[in-house]
């Protein structure tokens, strides 16, 4: 995996791209939110390959986004249960699934101050299937603890929580959220990684499985659709990620 | 429309008085930059902002031009051109007063105030660390079931809500189409003042189609005309933001120089048609 | 759209089970009339009738007709025509359990349930006999200031909104224009069924201008085309209610057996265009 | 004051058109419910002379009325504060300000009943100047005690409430509503009418002064713009009523 724009080999984005989609098939509605095109890249291939069975919102598009209630209405459709799949990121992800997007030290006067919680602290509540999205995969950002909760993985018994924590996708690598046991378990890493690499810089614990398979690559199938459809339907929102993040056509 | 001696930015700005608690629309809404301009060279002071429900460049001219003492907000970024540095900068110094949020709590707080409700219950949130810092908003129980706790957000009832559209009329009426969050800004704040493109000659209650997209004039305080009033951002279906700007302004911006630089350049801009 | 097996009157009809609570809007609005005559002639019973926030005709024949077991609506009229006979007449007998509301209660409550919450606070209402004998709405303090009582709705998320429109597109985007009401039903529901003068063959999002006010095909699970569906009542913007039959309605339906005939020469009326 | 369509004469609905207006001058806004013939004609005369200062929303109107949030906002613009007058009426409205639109006899098999409260349990405590409108004035309709209270006239301490009974104008006469004392005092009698008249045909007691003011008619400015342009506008929404309630243009 690498950034070489060989036809046959996926760019990391489009690997990133290939994995998602293979986390939300299946899905009857999947939302993006803003400053996500890896994501929105992904939900638009899941819903070329769904046949017309799912809906993708991707925030920011004009052409993708058929909301005509003002920007309350992804979190009121996710009240309503009619998001099946959204995706939510962290300046540090924690091994409970606690997600920071506030920054690090003591609040407010943060050392480190990121943008803000956006809308994390609701959607982590309501979708049922929000996959963890960050690519840096270090000790910095994958931590024990966050400095600042913006969203928590897990809540107490008697909070009404029908959404949480899925999966968390990374450069590395791909693990599952237990939500029993409020841990993540390794489930792929990534080709031309190792688990040892994931271990060194990963700052929780975590399960996995005695032998961790290569997360798959993108057949060239997948990677057609990538080059195709979806870059040509990503560009409107995310020009210049669309510029630069795929291979040539094939 | 209400106040009919706002004429122009310089009067819209003259009438956005210290102190006032602002509200402004995220950056693809249309974000009244021109009229923003007018506000920092009158040189208002102790803004409380309110990010409907995040902000962008604009957040970050106002702190960086001291403008702001509080605000409240779920995120501030310039977004594909990185953090908002003055934004940083003000916090790690403890410049400016913090609520941070969560998007859809600014939203709920505003539809409060637009129902006239003291406040509005609202799902999520129990375990955020921004309850434990926003002893304005409470856990209270669902009075239908017991054992379930829910957050009770105040009402944010804006002095003023401020933003930028393509399109009104000579009676105050204003097109926003599908960003109905302008519609509840507008409805929940006591005062509006709208920047537009274009001013029809004809009422947009002609059209019944562009009715639907349409603030009613009841709720509109003041409309001044500003061509390319949301510049440096864009706004939707009429034109970009203006990439060269904000990439200059992303790198200038990291020091108190470079700002100040690319303010006093900004604010020296040739003056926009209604002004 | 999620229920493309529902093509004409007749499956729409069939799709509506016995004991639905169904969702209705007021004469301005849009109501589906011949639907509601295609589910009298499928023989619906026991619904749960919500009014949004009021009825006419639509409730009183599905009263007449034996179809409504429970109604909630802040009133039910003829309007111009006067009272509404069967409504009247069921209520006298106790037929029908009746959960008499008031208009922004029914609002309220509808965009609880569009919000995912569980209740609603609204003002007023305090010191009304409606709230003694509806045990289902809650006062509770305000958590914001002691000593200030304000009333809790329940939210009412209805199984199913019918509604009459103008317009769909192949989709299932379904144009509203100004009648909100029918896109808070459409959220707030479970299942929407619309029936609508036209189908458009392109998609309604392509003119901006309309897209405002157009119901998403995410909310919509069916869209059946009825030429003049809202007769013997108008549909804004298109044609006005029909003033020989409400006329008639008016004056026949006081009697058992005047109602038995008008119903079932309504029943009669030549299939339309759908079905 | 009768129905014959002299042009010098007001017809009994021109009468009541024109004292509403009064009622409401110098309003900012002014609504106007479903079935209200009479204060839609009397808010569009008031319009007609504020030289463009109150606004009008008329339910039912597509040319006077701009609200284009859907049945809600006439409720919500109330609560904002931004309706000053409404106009509400009664099967039976009491001494105390109480009205009573869903039925006589036990609740819920009523004897008769009434369509029912519409938005009168909201409208009745949020619009500061509420004018209680019923043309038939008898024993009947003002009772000493409403059988079902749709709304109250007043409310208990400490219940939010800026709004409430202003007047209330009938056939015969028109009162004040004290908000201090809760209740009515007799502001004038209508041409033709007898103070001895009302107080036969009406079932509560009620305040009034020693000489009792006779109603004014409209003067034949008003009754022309009556007959002009409140007549052609009126017509939108009532044709009915505006090819009966009319006396022919001057």
């Amino acid at each position: 995996m690498n950034d070489a724009p060989l036809s046959e080999v996926a760019t990391r984005q489009e690997f990133l791209i290939s994995t998602i989609a293979g986390l939300i098939a299946g899905c009857g509605h999947v939302a993006v939110g803003s400053a996500s095109p890896i994501p929105g890249s992904a939900a638009l291939l899941a819903r070329a390959r769904s046949g017309g069975a799912m809906r993708v919102s991707v925030l920011g598009s004009l052409r993708n986004n058929f909301f005509t209630d003002g920007g309350v209405e992804l979190f009121d459709c996710a009240a309503q249960g009619r998001v099946d799949a959204f995706f939510l990121g962290g300046g540090q992800i924690d091994g409970e699934g606690n997600i920071n997007l506030v920054g690090t030290g003591a609040y407010p006067s943060m050392e480190v101050r990121w943008p803000g919680s956006f809308g994390s602290a609701y959607l982590y509540f309501l979708v049922p299937r929000v996959i963890l999205f960050r690519e840096e995969h270090t000790r910095r950002v994958l931590v024990e603890k966050v400095d600042f909760v913006s969203a928590p993985g897990k809540s107490d018994p008697g909070v009404y929580r029908p959404g949480g924590p899925h999966a968390l996708l990374t450069n590395l690598a791909l693990f599952d959220f237990d939500r029993g046991r409020h841990r993540f378990r390794l489930r792929s890493v990534h080709p031309g990684h190792s688990v040892e690499e994931v271990l060194d810089n990963t700052g929780f614990t975590f399960e996995r499985p005695q032998k961790v398979p290569q997360t798959p690559s993108p057949d060239p199938e997948t990677l057609a659709l990538i080059r195709g459809s979806v870059r040509d339907e990503i560009a409107e929102v995310y020009p210049r990620f669309a510029a630069a993040a795929f291979a040539p056509r094939g | 429309m209400s106040e009919h001696h706002i004429r122009d930015l310089f009067d819209l700005a003259a009438a956005v008085p210290d102190g006032a608690k602002l509200a402004v629309p995220a950056d693809y809404s249309g974000v009244a930059m021109a009229a923003t301009r007018a506000l920092i060279r009158r040189g208002v002071r102790h803004l409380h902002l309110v990010c409907v429900p995040v902000s962008g460049l604009q957040a970050e001219m106002l702190i960086g031009a001291g403008a702001v003492k509080v605000i409240e907000s779920s995120a501030v970024t310039l977004g594909e051109y990185g953090p908002a540095p003055r934004f940083v900068e003000a916090v790690r110094y403890g410049k400016i007063t913090l609520k941070d949020a969560t998007c859809p709590a600014i939203h709920a707080a505003l539809q409060a105030a637009a129902k006239g409700l003291p406040f509005m219950p609202l799902r999520g949130i129990l375990g955020s660390d921004l309850l434990a810092h926003r002893p304005d908003w409470r856990v209270i129980e669902n009075p239908f079931e017991a054992g379930d706790p829910i957050v009770a957000l105040p009402a944010i009832r804006p002095d003023i809500a401020l933003f930028h559209a393509p399109l009104a009329d000579r009676e105050g009426n204003v097109f926003i189409g599908r960003r109905r969050e302008l519609m509840t800004m507008a409805h929940a704040a006591r005062r509006t003042f709208v920047t537009v493109e274009e001013i029809s000659e004809t009422s947009l209650f002609d059209d019944e189609r562009l009715a639907a997209g349409v603030i009613p004039a009841l709720y509109v305080s003041a409309v001044v005309r500003a061509k390319s009033g949301a510049w440096p951002l864009g706004l939707w279906n009429a034109y970009e933001a203006d990439d060269a700007f904000l990439r200059r302004y992303a790198t200038l911006a990291k020091t108190d120089e470079g700002f100040a630089q690319v303010l006093a350049r900004w604010l020296d801009e040739p003056a926009m048609a209604a002004e």
